[in-house]
C-alpha cells in the first residue's frame, strides 16, 4: 500500500468479455488512467456471474466489487445481461433485507466504446469505497472460528 | 502438482516501462505449482512464441500462462503456440498487463503489485483448466427455405447453384410473392414480372431443388446441421403428375366470383384455379373452402372436363419429413389493409386503395389491364391523392416504425400515373421523404419534377365523400399548417408493412425470438443481420423487417452464402465454450433435477430433456442435457442453476473461483 | 372428514391410488400420516391445525414409488404443488389432490388447471407474527439489521430443516454439499450460516410460496420463513406474479422484461 | 461427597464469586422466545421458568465447529499448528438438568473409544457442571426409563435441588465441585437433613430398557423403520439438540496456502452421511438412517460401551418438525 494513513480497498471487478472487457481494453488503448485497486475478472457474460462470488469477494476481504457488462440490447447474447439485471435486483433486495452494505456493489453498463466511462467508473467506486473505509463489519465475522464462540455468541 | 509455465512480455516497453517485469517474474517463478516463469521483450515474436514451445517440453507443462496484452487480441496466437507443441490450447490463459494494467497505471510499486496479482489470478485459473477438444457437429447439406418470394427465390438459386440441395417450401399454390403482384419496380420502372418470372422459372427446373407449393412447415426440431423438418403438403385435390395445365377446368368452374387474392381483392377468381398466368406450377388447386363439391357435396363440373381425369376429391393433406442442415426463413411480409384506417375510410369508399391494390391496377395483368380506372364506376382518376404513412410511423397505431418502402413506391405510383393519365393531376401527402438507396433520390426528384407530382408535407385528418368525390382534408405544415382539402376520385393509402400473419407461431416453431411486431430477430442487428440466435436459421427478406427489393435480393444472397460456408465442411467446427450438465454414476446420474428453468433462460434453445432410462428401459428420471451445436456459450444457466450441475468449459466454477479467490488469499 | 375416509378408502380399495398422504392426530399437533391401506385411512384428519406442508413428500421418490398417490392438501400445500409443477417435478397421471374446502365440501384435482382456479380464491395473507418482526426490521438502519440477522444466524446449527421442510428443496444435491468449489462453508458459523440463507432467498426467489414451513421446522426459531416471505411479496409487482399463484411462465429470474428497473445501475 | 445447605443469598453470592473468578459461566437464559445456554455473569439472569433448554449443553465440550490444526506452507516447508488444550478457559456449565449432565458419559465415551480425543478431553477437564434437580417435566420428558431420574447426579460435579425457601440442597459430587465451593465456602451451611425426593417430580417409567435392547436384538430387518420413518424429513434437528449425538465432518477451510482442519457437526440422519464418491450409499433410505440412529443409541452403544445413548431429555421429539417421538417410537418398539 503506498501510503499508511490513505485507506487502500480491495476491489473485484466481474465484467463480461464483450462489452466491459473490451470497453476497459480501450481505456488502456487510450492511455486513461485509473486506481490500481480493482482487479478484473472476466466472464463471457453478466449472465455467467453468480451472486455467490459476490458473497465470497466480500468474506475472502474484498471490500467493494463492481458488476459491469453490455448495456441493454447490446449484449452479445441477446439477453445474459436482462437475466443479470434481474438477478442483482432480486440480489440487492435481499442483501439489504439482511443488512449487508450494498453501496459496495457497483454495477454499471461500460460498452466497449465507453473506455473512458470504465476509468471513471473504477476511479468513482474507488474513492467511495474508500470514504466508507474497510467492510470489517462483514470481514470480521469470517473469523467466529478462531473465537471459540457458543450459542449465539458472535 | 501443477505444472505452470508462465510468461511475462515486456511488450517492447509497452508495459515493462510502467511494470517491473522481473519482480513480476521472479515472485511468480516462488509461487505454488509454477514450474518456470520468464520475461522477454515480445512473448508474440518468433522466438518470444519459441520460449513457450521449448519450456512446454522441457518442463513438461500442464498450463501456461502469458502476462502480456488483451487476451482478445493474442490469445490465439499463444493458443497456437501451445498447441504446436502439444499442449492442448485451452491450457493457455492470458493475463492482461498491457490494456488493463501497464497502459492504465502510472509506474509504481502499486502498479507491479497489480500486475503480480493479474499473473496470479490466471496462475490460479490454469490450475483448474481442463483440456478440451474443439466441438465437431455432422452437417447435413440440404437448406430448407421457407417462403417462395423473391426473398426464397434468390436464397435457393444461391444455394442451389453451390451445388447444394434445397427443399423449398411455399404456402400458396405458386411461389412469386408480393414481387409478382407489382408492376414496375422504383427507382427503374422496370416490370417485375419481367425480372422475376426468369427466376421462377429457373427454380421450377434447378436440379438442385425440390420444390413445394401449396405446404407449410408443421414442425423443425433439432439443431444446427441435423435439422428434421415435417412439412404438412396442403390436399392441392388436382394430382400434378397428370394435370397438363390445359385450364379447362378453370374456365367451366361455375364459383366465379370469389375475389383473387391475387388481384389483391380488386379482381376474381375461380374456386379451382391458378393464382396468375405466369404461376410456377403453372397447375390449379381447388380452394376447398369456396368450391361448391367441397361446401354442398355436389357440382364436380372441373372432374367431368378434365381430359385426363386429374381431380382427386378425397386427397388429404400430406406431412413429408426431410432431413436439412440449415434453414431460411424468407416469409415475407404483409400490408396493413381494411379496417385499420377508418378515417380514411378504406373498406367504406370503393375508390380508397391501398398500394398494393393500386399495383395491381397498373399493372398490365390487372384486372385493368394496367390502365387505372375506379373500382366504383370504371372512370378514370382525374384527381388522386396519396398518402404516405398510413399507419407507419404512427404509435398511436402500434406502428412506431417507418415502412421504409412506401416513400419510394408512392413516388412511383405517382409518376405511373402521371404516365398513364396525362391530364390527371397528382397529390402525395407525406411525414418526410425517405429516399436514401441508390438512384431514390433521383427517382423522387423526377417524380416531383418532371412529373409534376404535387407533394405536400402534412397528415391527412379525414377522407369522406362527398358528391361523388372523396374529399381530403389535411394540412400543409411547410405553409405554416394551412388546411388543405382535395376533391380527388381516388385515394390511395400507402399502407404500413406488417408481419405476415402467423408469423409468431412459425417462429415459435422454429425458436427464433421476434421483434414487439412479430419480424424475426436478427442475431445481432449490425453484425449478424441474416442469422438468427437459433444457430443454422437464417432470415432473409421482409421477414425480418420492411425492405425493398434490391435489400431482399442481397439478403437472401447474404444468407445463402452463410449455408453455403456451413455446407463447406462436412463437419461444423466450434469453440468448445459451452455449457455441460454433469453426469455421474448411478444411482445419482447427474445432479441434475430436472427442473428446467435454464431452459427458460437459454436464449438459444439449447437446452433438451434427457430420458435416464433403466436397463429395462423404464424410465428414471428427465434431466436436461446441452445441446452443443446450438449452445454459444453465454453461461447464463451456470448462475441460474440452483445445485451448480450445469457449468461452462472454459469459465467453470472452479475456475472463476479460483480466480476470485487469488486476489484475496494473502 | 368421514367424507375424506370413505373417499380415501374407497380410492386405496379401488386401487386407483398406491398411497395416501395425509394427517393423522400426533403428539402434539397433527402430523403427517401414509395411508397404503382402506384401514389406516380411518385415523386420517383434516383441519386448521394441520399445518405440514405435504406436498413436501411427493418429490420423494423412495416414499411415493412410480404408482399414482394422492395427497390431503391445504391452501399452503396446493400452492406448493403447483410451483412442483410448474418445475417439472409433478406428472397430472400420477397425482390425486384432495382439499375441504370453507364450506366442509371435499374436493378433488387432478389438472394444474383446476388447482390454479381453487387457489386463485385465496389471497395470501400476512401473518401476525410476520408482520410483527417485519415491522421491526424496518425499523432499523442497515447496521442494526445486519447485527439482528448475525445474532439470529449465530443460532443455526446447520440441520438443514429449513431445506428439508421445504418442499421445493427437492435437489438432490444441495448448493451447501457441493465442494468443487466449496462455495458455501459447510461448518456453522454465523458468516457461513448468513450464506447459506441469502442463497435459500436467492433460490426461492419467484418459486417461494410462502407456506411458512421452513420457519416452522427451524428447531433454534430463526424466522427464516420472513426472508423468503419478503423477497416473494416484494419481487411480485417488481417482475410480474402473483405471489402464492405459480404460473407457468418461467421463473422470476430465468425470465425478464425490457423495462426491468435499472436505477441502480450506473 | 458432602451435603450441604445454600439460601437464596448464598446462592447469589457465590455464583457472583465464581463470575469473578475469572471463569466462563453458561447458563440457561430465555431469550427470543426459546431457553438456551448463554454466557451469563449475575444469577438474575439465569432462566426460570421452562422445562428444558432446547439445545442440550454438548455444544460447551463439543462444539458446533471447532479447528483441529492449521497450517502453512512456505518455501516448499509446511508449518503446522495443533490444536492447544492451553487455550480452553475454565468453564462453569450452571443449571444444568441431570439429564443434559448425564450425557457427558455417553459422550466421552464415543470420543474416548479406540483413541483419546484431545479437543473434548481438554472441554471436560476445564468444565465444572452445577446442575439443578428437576421439578418439573413434560411428556416428552423420560429420563426415568433409560437409567436416569430427576436427580441423577451422573456428569454433575454440584448438584443443587431447590427448596420451598429459594435456598438448596448442594450435594458436592466432585474435586471440581469441591474446587467450586471453595471460591467461597462461607454461603454454604451443614445440611438441614432436607428430603430431596420431595423436590423432585414424579415420573414413572414408560418402558424396559432390557425389554427394549431384547427387541431390538431381532429388529434390524423389521418393517417397523419404515413405518415409523415415513414421515422423517431427513434434517438434522434431533441429532444436534441431543446431548449425546455426536457424528461429525472433517472441512478444509483453505485460502492460499494457508488453511484450517475443522470438525464440525453431522448427522446420521442426512442423506450424504454416509454416501459414498462413487454414488453408492450402504444407507440408501431414510428408513435405514432411522434405524441406525435408534440401533446406535440403545444398542450398539450399549454393547460396545456400556452406556445408553439416550439420557431421556425428550428435546429430539420436541424439536422435531413432524413430530417423530423418540418415546412414542420406542415405547411401541418395546411393546411389539
Amino acid at each position: 500500500m503506498s501510503s499508511n494513513t490513505v485507506f487502500e480497498p480491495k476491489i473485484i471487478a466481474f465484467v463480461c468479455n464483450w462489452c466491459t472487457y473490451a470497453g476497459a481494453d480501450l481505456t488502456g488503448t487510450s492511455r486513461l488512467k485509473y486506481a490500481t485497486n480493482v482487479k478484473i475478472v472476466r466472464f463471457p457474460c453478466t449472465g455467467r456471474i453468480d451472486f455467490l462470488l459476490l458473497l465470497k469477494s466480500f468474506a475472502q476481504g474484498a471490500d467493494g466489487v463492481i458488476v459491469s457488462g453490455c448495456h441493454p440490447n447490446d449484449c452479445h447474447y441477446t439477453s445474459g445481461n436482462f437475466h443479470a439485471r434481474r438477478r442483482w435486483i432480486a440480489f440487492r433486495a435481499i442483501l439489504d433485507l439482511m443488512g449487508v452494505d450494498i453501496r459496495r456493489i457497483q454495477y454499471s453498463w461500460v460498452s466497449a466504446a465507453e473506455g473512458s466511462k470504465w476509468a471513471d467508473l473504477v476511479n468513482n467506486t474507488v474513492s467511495e469505497i474508500r470514504a466508507l473505509g474497510p467492510y470489517t463489519e462483514y470481514q470480521q465475522v469470517a473469523d467466529y472460528l478462531e473465537k471459540g464462540g457458543y450459542n449465539g455468541e458472535a | 502438482m501443477s505444472k505452470i509455465g508462465v510468461f511475462i512480455c515486456h511488450c517492447g516497453e509497452n508495459i515493462s516501462a510502467t511494470v517491473d517485469v522481473e519482480r513480476v517474474s521472479k515472485e511468480i517463478g516462488g509461487m505454488e505449482g509454477v514450474a518456470h516463469a520468464i520475461d522477454y521483450k515480445y512473448m508474440c515474436s518468433d522466438p518470444g512464441q519459441t520460449f513457450i514451445k521449448e519450456a512446454v517440453k522441457k518442463y513438461d507443462l500442464d498450463g501456461v500462462v502469458v502476462g502480456a496484452c488483451s487476451p482478445r487480441m493474442h490469445e490465439p496466437t499463444f493458443r497456437r503456440a501451445c498447441a504446436e507443441s502439444g499442449l492442448n490450447p485451452y491450457l493457455c490463459e492470458m493475463a492482461n498487463l498491457r490494456e488493463h494494467c501497464s497502459w492504465v497505471h502510472e509506474k509504481s510499486e502499486e502498479t507491479t503489485d497489480k500486475a503480480i496479482d493479474l499473473v496470479k489470478m490466471l496462475v490460479e485459473k490454469v490450475k483448474k483448466n481442463k483440456p478440451l477438444d474443439s466441438i465437431k457437429v455432422p452437417v447435413t447439406k440440404r437448406a430448407l427455405v421457407i417462403g417462395g418470394g423473391i426473398a426464397g427465390i434468390q436464397a435457393s438459386l444461391d444455394i442451389a447453384n453451390t451445388g447444394h440441395q434445397v427443399i423449398l417450401i411455399e404456402k400458396d399454390p405458386s411461389i412469386g410473392g408480393h414481387m409478382s403482384q407489382l408492376s414496375e419496380t422504383f427507382p427503374t420502372l422496370d416490370c417485375s414480372q419481367c425480372i422475376l418470372t426468369p427466376r421462377m422459372v429457373e427454380v421450377a427446373q434447378h436440379p438442385n431443388i425440390k420444390l413445394y407449393t401449396y405446404a407449410e412447415l408443421e414442425s423443425l426440431e433439432g439443431f444446427i446441421g441435423n435439422f428434421t423438418a415435417k412439412i404438412r403438403l396442403k390436399a392441392k385435390s388436382v394430382n400434378y403428375s397428370t394435370c397438363t395445365g390445359c385450364g379447362a377446368c378453370i374456365q367451366k368452374c361455375p364459383v366465379k366470383k370469389i375475389p383473387s387474392e391475387f388481384n389483391a381483392g380488386l379482381g376474381t377468381r375461380t374456386a379451382i384455379y391458378v393464382p396468375f398466368p405466369q404461376a410456377v406450377p403453372n397447375k390449379p388447386v381447388i380452394d376447398r373452402v369456396n368450391c361448391n363439391y367441397y361446401k354442398r357435396g355436389a357440382c364436380k363440373i372441373c372432374e367431368k372436363t378434365c381430359q385426363v381425369g386429374s381431380i382427386e376429391w378425397d386427397k388429404e393433406d400430406e406431412i413429408i419429413t426431410e432431413q436439412v442442415g440449415a434453414v431460411v426463413l424468407a416469409t415475407g411480409f404483409d400490408v396493413k389493409g381494411a379496417d385499420f384506417f377508418p378515417e380514411y375510410g378504406y373498406g367504406k369508399f370503393k375508390d380508397v386503395l391501398t398500394g398494393l391494390q393500386f399495383e395491381r391496377l397498373a399493372s398490365a395483368s390487372g384486372p385493368t389491364f394496367g390502365e387505372i380506372r375506379r373500382p366504383s364506376d370504371g372512370a378514370i382518376p382525374k384527381k388522386i391523392v396519396f398518402i404516405a404513412c398510413a399507419g407507419s410511423r404512427d404509435p398511436a397505431k402500434g406502428i412506431p416504425y417507418c415502412s421504409k418502402i412506401c416513400c419510394m413506391y408512392t413516388a412511383k405510383h405517382a409518376m405511373l400515373y402521371q404516365h398513364k393519365v396525362h391530364d390527371g393531376e397528382s397529390t402525395v401527402f407525406y411525414m418526410d421523404i425517405r429516399a436514401g438507396g441508390k438512384n431514390y433520390e433521383e427517382f423522387v426528384r423526377r417524380a416531383i419534377e418532371e412529373d409534376t407530382v404535387n407533394y405536400i408535407r402534412g397528415r391527412v385528418a379525414r377522407v369522406y365523400e362527398k358528391n361523388g368525390k372523396l374529399i381530403v382534408k389535411g394540412v400543409d405544415t411547410l405553409l405554416g399548417g394551412e388546411q388543405v382539402e382535395i376533391e380527388a376520385d381516388m385515394v390511395v393509402l400507402a399502407t404500413a408493412g406488417v408481419a405476415n400473419c402467423g408469423s409468431e407461431q412459425l417462429a415459435q416453431k422454429l425458436h427464433v425470438s421476434y421483434d414487439p411486431y412479430h419480424f424475426f430477430a436478427e442475431a445481432h442487428p449490425k453484425l449478424k443481420p441474416v442469422e438468427t440466435n437459433t444457430a443454422g436459421i437464417f432470415l432473409a427478406g421482409a421477414c425480418q423487417a420492411p425492405k425493398d427489393i434490391p435489400e431482399t435480393v442481397g439478403m437472401a444472397s447474404g444468407a445463402a452464402v452463410k449455408v453455403a460456408a456451413l455446407f463447406s465442411n462436412d463437419q461444423l467446427v466450434r469453440e468448445p465454450v459451452v455449457a455441460v450438465v454433469n453426469r455421474l454414476a448411478p444411482p445419482l446420474y447427474s445432479t441434475c433435477v430436472g427442473c428446467f428453468m435454464c431452459e427458460t433462460a437459454c436464449p438459444y434453445n439449447a437446452i433438451e430433456h434427457e430420458e435416464i432410462k433403466g436397463r429395462d428401459g423404464s424410465l428414471i428420471r428427465t434431466i436436461a442435457r446441452v445441446n452443443q451445436g446450438l449452445c454459444q456459450g453465454c453461461g447464463t444457466c451456470v448462475a441460474f442453476c440452483r445445485s451448480k450441475s450445469i457449468d461452462i468449459q472454459g469459465y467453470t466454477n472452479e475456475q472463476v473461483y479460483a480466480e476470485v479467490m487469488s486476489l484475496l488469499n494473502d | 372428514m368421514e367424507k375424506l375416509r370413505g373417499r380415501a378408502a374407497a380410492l386405496l380399495a379401488d386401487g386407483s391410488v398406491a398411497l395416501i398422504i395425509g394427517y393423522e392426530e400426533g403428539t402434539k399437533r397433527p402430523r403427517p400420516l401414509f395411508c397404503r391401506n382402506s384401514e389406516s385411512t380411518k385415523k386420517l384428519i383434516f383441519d386448521s391445525r394441520c399445518i405440514n406442508n405435504l406436498a413436501v413428500y411427493i418429490t420423494k421418490k423412495e416414499l411415493v414409488g412410480k404408482d399414482r398417490i394422492a395427497v390431503t392438501a391445504s391452501i399452503s400445500t396446493l400452492r406448493s404443488i403447483l410451483q412442483l409443477y410448474v418445475e417439472n417435478q409433478l406428472s397430472e397421471e400420477k397425482l390425486l389432490v384432495l382439499t375441504v374446502d370453507l364450506n366442509g365440501e371435499l374436493r378433488e384435482f387432478v389438472t394444474f388447471d383446476e388447482i390454479s382456479a381453487y387457489v386463485a380464491q385465496f389471497e395470501l395473507k400476512r401473518g401476525e407474527r410476520e408482520q410483527e418482526i417485519l415491522s421491526k426490521i424496518e425499523g432499523m438502519n442497515r447496521e442494526e439489521r445486519w447485527k439482528f440477522w448475525l445474532g439470529e444466524m449465530s443460532h443455526c446449527f446447520k440441520c438443514y430443516a429449513c431445506r428439508s421442510a421445504c418442499p421445493l428443496c427437492y435437489c438432490s444435491k444441495c448448493v451447501v454439499e457441493v465442494n468443487r468449489p466449496q462455495w458455501i462453508n459447510p461448518w456453522p458459523a454465523p458468516l457461513a450460516n448468513m450464506e447459506w440463507h441469502i442463497n435459500r432467498a436467492m433460490h426461492m426467489v419467484g418459486r417461494c410460496t410462502a407456506c411458512g414451513a421452513c420457519g416452522d421446522a427451524c428447531p433454534v426459531g430463526i424466522p427464516i420463513d420472513l426472508i423468503t416471505r419478503k423477497m416473494m411479496k416484494d419481487m411480485a409487482p417488481e417482475f410480474g406474479y402473483i405471489p402464492g399463484q405459480p404460473a407457468k411462465q418461467g421463473n422470476a429470474l430465468s425470465s425478464w422484461k425490457l423495462d426491468d428497473r435499472e436505477q441502480f445501475i450506473r | 461427597m458432602e451435603t450441604k445447605y445454600i439460601n437464596i443469598s448464598g446462592l447469589e453470592q457465590w455464583f457472583d464469586a465464581i463470575s469473578a473468578s475469572g471463569k466462563r459461566i453458561y447458563a440457561p437464559v430465555s431469550a427470543r422466545g426459546q431457553v438456551d445456554f448463554m454466557p451469563v455473569k449475575h444469577l438474575n439472569e439465569v432462566a426460570k421458568e421452562y422445562i428444558q433448554t432446547t439445545q442440550s449443553v454438548k455444544a460447551s465440550v463439543y462444539p458446533k465447529a471447532e479447528v483441529l490444526f492449521s497450517y502453512e506452507k512456505v518455501h516448499g516447508k509446511v508449518n503446522l499448528t495443533d490444536f492447544d488444550p492451553e487455550s480452553v478457559s475454565e468453564t462453569v456449565l450452571w443449571k444444568v438438568h441431570p439429564c443434559d449432565a448425564a450425557g457427558f458419559k455417553p459422550l466421552s465415551a464415543i470420543f474416548n473409544w479406540d483413541t483419546t480425543d484431545k479437543l473434548i478431553n481438554a472441554h471436560l477437564l476445564k468444565t465444572t457442571v452445577v446442575s439443578y434437580s428437576c421439578a418439573t417435566a413434560d411428556e416428552s420428558c423420560f429420563c426415568t426409563s433409560v437409567n436416569g431420574s430427576p436427580g441423577n447426579v451422573s456428569g454433575s460435579d454440584i448438584q443443587l435441588t431447590i427448596l420451598s425457601d429459594g435456598g438448596a440442597i448442594a450435594e458436592i459430587l466432585t474435586a471440581k465441585g469441591e474446587a467450586l465451593v471453595a471460591l467461597l465456602p462461607g454461603v454454604f451451611e451443614a445440611d438441614r437433613g432436607d428430603k430431596k425426593e420431595k423436590y423432585l417430580v414424579d415420573l414413572p417409567a414408560k418402558f424396559s430398557l432390557e425389554e427394549v435392547n431384547a427387541k431390538l436384538n431381532k429388529a434390524f430387518n423389521s418393517t417397523v423403520w419404515k413405518e415409523q420413518s415415513e414421515r422423517c424429513i431427513g434434517c438434522g434437528a434431533c441429532a444436534f439438540v441431543c446431548p449425546t449425538c455426536a457424528c461429525f465432518d472433517i472441512q478444509e477451510d483453505t485460502h492460499g496456502s494457508k488453511g484450517r482442519r475443522i470438525r464440525c457437526w453431522d448427522a446420521c440422519g442426512f442423506a450424504l452421511f454416509t454416501m459414498h464418491t462413487s454414488g453408492h450409499n450402504p444407507r440408501e433410505h431414510q428408513s435405514q438412517r432411522w434405524r441406525q440412529r435408534i440401533l446406535h443409541k440403545f444398542s450398539y452403544m450399549p454393547e460396545r460401551l456400556s452406556v445408553v445413548g439416550c439420557t431421556g431429555c425428550g428435546r429430539c421429539s420436541r424439536a422435531c418438525p413432524v413430530d417423530m417421538n423418540i418415546l412414542e417410537h420406542i415405547t411401541s418398539i418395546a411393546e411389539q
